[in-house]
């Protein structure tokens, strides 16, 4: 990266106390599968069976616990999710079946979050209160401050609203809308923002664009709780995150979080989607810390991944003769005659 | 009888008591202004947002999302051209996300010009909400129209869009025409749903027995009956080509006036209907005339009723200006007025084919 | 108001230095003009001379020492002001001539601000770099980072960007953008952001929606020096304003002042444009510390208010005479020939 | 012979070291991108913004206000539409002071589909524009034309919007049209301006030696003559109806190509002499068809060349769809294609009045 190096000092320390062993071998494992799943789609992207490769390698220490922490489910008792489209880890820790995604990357017919026709990454599962991930930076901070609403104190409503972008897109005004309606006094939103700052908006490094250390920095001014953590260690991000859940859904008010993270494989597939040097991999440094702690051998962990790579690599022979959509599918849902999201089925 | 505004008091009374509204907000749409139009005086669900138009918006897609029925106000419609973004998210949701996710949101604001707005609260909006896929988009003309279509709007699955005729928004309702459970007389109305001036807070209002009234998105209605001519309009221009009509009635032209209503979904059935019977087609709306709603209109008639047509079809809108002047002279020259409806209803009547 | 009560601990006092006698004199002989001139065109809204008004009666505390600071003149030397439409003082101060100000209430054919186009207050002065005042509220804050950027340090330009809108506002994006854009990193720009406060947006009060004390503290998050000031006392203003310019033009570095002020006659002849009772009105306040420091006898204000009174009724009568504009020069400078903003004439 | 792409950056180059040019900025515009085309690499005046497409435009309005003339870039048109408010003040600015400040800026946005660029980066952005008063808007079709039209840009005093068709970025243009001062050889050419892959850092580009060169505003092209069928069309649509006409001349058919290249103004002298000359019209463009632009140019033609015309008009435009699809299949089913256009010219020629 080196994160170390180029991370400013306000970032927060692990803290002391670690996770327990079961845990970290679960957050372990679904790094892995998440980080398996976007080699697969960068693999598939080279081989022609794909136009465009966008996603999260490089994120997995952050995602995964945040999937692990939210509370899954439909409606306003359950946690709303406003992703942006490098989430594939906290997805796949929710549950989602990787092979949906190799569908989504093909734009297969089969692809349950967009049917062929949105870019890999982009889920949408409203069982799960996953709303759907759309390409314009930043306005799911915006759009976000609705279902907080319909969850604000007074409600009765048990969940909360989770909202995650990127750090670039922090300057779209959206963002600011978000601490500004989210702090109004006597109306505060449970709203977790989250920015994970990979210090890059594709080609455009983080130093010259922003006045301040860090972006967490804004929140203060809104009087809003703050942190700052080392999103590459999952042991951070899942105690700095539950303690973040826990605070939002407990006081019904506004939390920014920000993750320094790394960007393994540059922006997307535009710029090449090789390994870029000098990025921290977090996978490799939790392997590193689990084989000290002797949860796993070196040897396991081979297996492992081998075995999660072979099986996304029938997977996508599988998808491979799955159709793509008809060019007719190109008129459906355009008006609903269901109210699906206020259950009609 | 009541007036529009009062109309859509109502019908937004009734979408809070009955029909699952949970929010109706907006700039200055809660106590104690209740909307620049007193729109939304008395209402329970009623609260002001901050100045911040791209919030309203995203608060009403989430709002939607997470299941409630949101009306959302953008205070003049010449201030939600910084959200269009956001207003094509509204109505691809559905489509992006292959049908998981409708959008049951309303999104009202006032439109066009006739009261000395300036070059901000002039603009028309009927151009760029057709050009959002996704969307329904309605525009009522008359009192019970407003209360009926917004009703309708709020019980839609789909994002709509709900222009109001700033000029025709204190304009009452023909007496054939109530709305039902509305008291016959306008005071007795009045002195029950208009706040008060001065304090109000301590003010209540109290509601007639309202009865629901569903005007159906996509059905346009007669608003005069003609065999010469057929006017395609909407909103403030209504009244305005009946006037003109039935001016030229004593000349012996008589011009059909067409509300559309709904400018998306289009009456498709009533447009044939009447180009069938006139053969001759003007499209009248105030805004601006180059890449125009009416041009689409006319584009659709030459494309499957060329062979109708005893003359080309006119339009008669806003000229392409880069806003509306204060002064009188600058507004009546910019959008249409009756005398050039008259005079295009008089030239396609008598043209010659 | 009553300000002193609900105004903020943190509102800085008036300093200890007051301005000389002379300054004091000059500072409100244009309070009186600017409030004598927004009565006339209350009174000429009133008699159906106009279809609409707004101003800043309750700003002249404010907007005249502004007026006086700015650097006139047209070009990258001199100050570019992208104001609201409450700041007639600010021109007045600068030198306009208030007659220009009826034409546009009228809008008559000579209004040379926009030909009889625009409301009251929106004024537009190329000569005097004055941007025009335009309907959309914030947006100014976009626009000035263009012309602040053509004078940042290196440029060798020696004006400044002054920017200026009210309290609900701030709560566009465009604020945001502005704080953003002006603290980047290496690139910060020489602009003064000015908040007048009075506490409203239309009917909407501040308390309630906004999630800080004061506007200001949203600057610290980004390292900008900040000012909450009492901008109902024109010593105050005419110090801080000073002092604030004084710094973007050394530093070339923004600044933010946020100015708590008054409305004294509501938000607009749409609410009626009548006095509003418990607001605190600069001008008679000032008139008291005239009194009590001899620079002024009550009888001299008197005849000084009946002299301006009267030479603005003359006035109006015969403005009443002038042309509105033809109804073909609606087509009128939609397209320029000339490159007047580069100099062609 | 360059791709548009470097015809752009050629522009660009002589803008700023010719004509004025002091910014030329948008996400990911300067070092070390150079714009998610190239359209910007070696530009000394090249920077990167933030991740903000209001401030990019409103930086720009404001750098025209004072005296710079700069160009701005949005990176995908799909991305402006947060900014209509902004570039309705640029258009508007010179109108509403009463002539008092002009606004000579440059916006420059990539549009259109063609590279199964999905929902967003497949947005067209010609009917919008349209839409803007005080807006000139121009979109080149050959890299020639990208070059002289962005030179007009540059030294007009009025904003323009300037469309950059995505699919043709990378297109060579034909030997016989080049950019004045262009080096004969491509491999040359791409060794003096195109920036190394890897570490740029110390990398500078050497230019040719570049002649002005200015396309009018305002004036069309005939891309290919004919006299059957005038085909009203611009960018992308361009090759793709040439090559229609092309197949078609086979059948006997002769389509008339005219690259409008500016849609506004529009050439109407040049459109009035070929549908005088072919009696038969086909607008072809791939925004939605609902309020189109091309449904403004038939309007017009019905308006003032009705009895010049022997068939009814037509259009082919992309559907009226929230979103254009990834998957190959409904890229192609939602906008305009070859045989789309072949089926309409045939159409449209074997039309019997
Ligand atoms: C409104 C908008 N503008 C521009 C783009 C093009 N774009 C896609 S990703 C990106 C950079 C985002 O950077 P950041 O927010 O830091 O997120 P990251 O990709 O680094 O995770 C840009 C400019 C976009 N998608 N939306
Ligand atoms: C973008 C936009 N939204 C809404 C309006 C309508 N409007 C005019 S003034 C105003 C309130 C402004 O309040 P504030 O910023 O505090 O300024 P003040 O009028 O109090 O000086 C509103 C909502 C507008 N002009 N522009
Ligand atoms: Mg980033
Ligand atoms: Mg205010």
């Amino acid at each position: 990266m080196s994160v170390t190096a180029t991370r400013p000092t306000s970032v927060a320390a692990a803290p002391s106390g670690r996770l327990s062993p079961e845990l970290c071998v679960q957050i372990y494992d679904l790094m892995l599968r998440a980080r398996v799943l976007e080699d697969r789609l960068i693999t598939m992207y080279k081989q022609g069976d794909g136009f465009f490769w966008i996603g999260g390698p490089g994120e997995e220490a952050f995602s995964v616990p945040l999937g692990l922490l939210v509370d899954k489910g439909q409606g306003l008792d359950h946690d709303y999710l406003h992703l942006h489209y490098r989430c594939g880890g906290t997805l796949l820790a929710m549950g989602a079946d990787p092979v949906n995604s190799l569908r989504q990357m093909r734009n297969a017919a089969t692809d349950p979050y967009s049917r062929g026709r949105n870019f890999a990454g982009h889920y949408s599962v409203r069982a799960w209160n996953v709303v759907p991930v759309t390409s314009p930076i930043a306005i799911q901070f915006a759009i976000a401050l609705g279902t907080a609403r319909a969850q604000r104190a007074g409600t009765g409503a048990k969940g909360i609203t989770i909202v995650q972008g990127g750090d670039a897109g922090t300057a779209e005004g959206d963002f600011a809308s978000a601490l500004i309606w989210a702090t109004r006094r006597g109306e505060e939103l449970p709203l977790l923002m989250i920015v994970c700052n990979n210090r890059y908006g594709i080609s455009t490094p983080y130093a010259g664009q922003h006045g301040y250390d860090q972006i967490a920095d804004r929140g203060k001014a809104f009087g809003m709780q703050t942190a700052v953590i080392d999103g590459n260690d999952p042991e951070t991000s899942y105690t700095a995150l539950r303690h973040a859940i826990d605070y939002v859904r407990t006081e019904r008010r506004p939390y920014l979080l920000e993750a320094m993270v790394s960007r393994l494989r540059g922006h997307s597939s535009a710029s090449g989607a090789n390994l870029v040097k000098g990025e921290l991999d977090c996978l490799e440094r939790f392997e590193r810390v689990l084989e000290d702690r002797n949860l796993m051998s070196r040897a396991g962990m081979d297996e492992l991944r081998e075995r999660y790579t072979v099986e996304l690599a029938e997977a996508h022979k599988r998808v491979r003769s799955e159709p793509h959509p008809a060019p007719s599918s190109a008129w459906d849902h355009v008006f609903a005659d269901k109210d699906l999201v206020r259950g009609e089925a | 009888m009541a007036t529009m505004i009062q109309a859509i008091r109502m019908a937004l009374h009734v979408g809070e008591s009955r029909l699952g509204v949970t929010d109706i907000f907006g700039e200055d749409v809660g106590p104690p202004l209740g909307g620049v139009f007193t729109g939304t005086q008395g209402l329970k669900t009623a609260w002001n947002t901050p100045l911040d138009e791209r919030g309203i918006v995203g608060t009403a897609i989430g709002l939607a999302l997470a299941g409630q029925r949101p009306v959302a106000e953008i205070q003049f419609c010449d201030y939600a051209f910084n959200t269009i973004d956001l207003l094509k998210i509204a109505g691809n949701t559905y489509w992006s996300s292959g049908g998981d996710w409708n959008v049951p949101m309303v999104l009202m604001t006032p439109v066009g010009a006739g009261i000395r707005g300036s070059i901000y609260h002039s603009h028309s909006f009927d151009a760029t909400a057709t050009r959002l896929p996704g969307w329904k988009v309605v525009m009522p003309s008359t009192p019970r129209d407003a209360y009926g279509l917004m009703l309708s709007a709020i019980v839609d699955p789909n994002p709509v869009m709900y222009l109001m005729p700033k000029a025709l928004l204190r304009v009452k309702g023909d007496a054939g025409d109530p709305i039902p459970g509305e008291p016959d007389d306008d005071k007795q109305l009045s002195s029950m749903i208009d706040a008060p001036l001065g304090d109000r807070s301590a003010w209540r209002p109290r509601w007639p027995a309202l009865e629901e009234l569903y005007i159906p998105i996509g059905e346009a209605r007669i608003a005069r009956p003609g065999s010469h001519v057929t006017v395609l309009t909407y909103g403030r221009n209504v009244p305005m080509a009946v006037a003109a009509a039935n001016e030229l009635a004593a000349e012996s032209i008589e011009a059909e006036v067409v509300d559309l209503r709904s400018l998306h979904p289009v009456d498709w059935a009533a447009i044939t209907a009447s180009v069938r019977k006139t053969n001759r087609v003007l499209c009248v709306n105030e805004d601006t005339e180059i890449t125009n709603f009416g041009e689409h209109l006319i584009r659709r008639i030459i494309e499957e009723l060329f062979y109708e047509l005893h003359a080309p079809p006119r339009l008669v809108a806003g000229g392409h200006l880069p806003g509306i002047g204060l002064a009188d002279n600058l507004e009546m020259a910019s959008v249409p007025q009756k005398d050039g409806i008259k005079a295009a209803i008089v030239e396609l009547a008598r043209h010659e084919p």
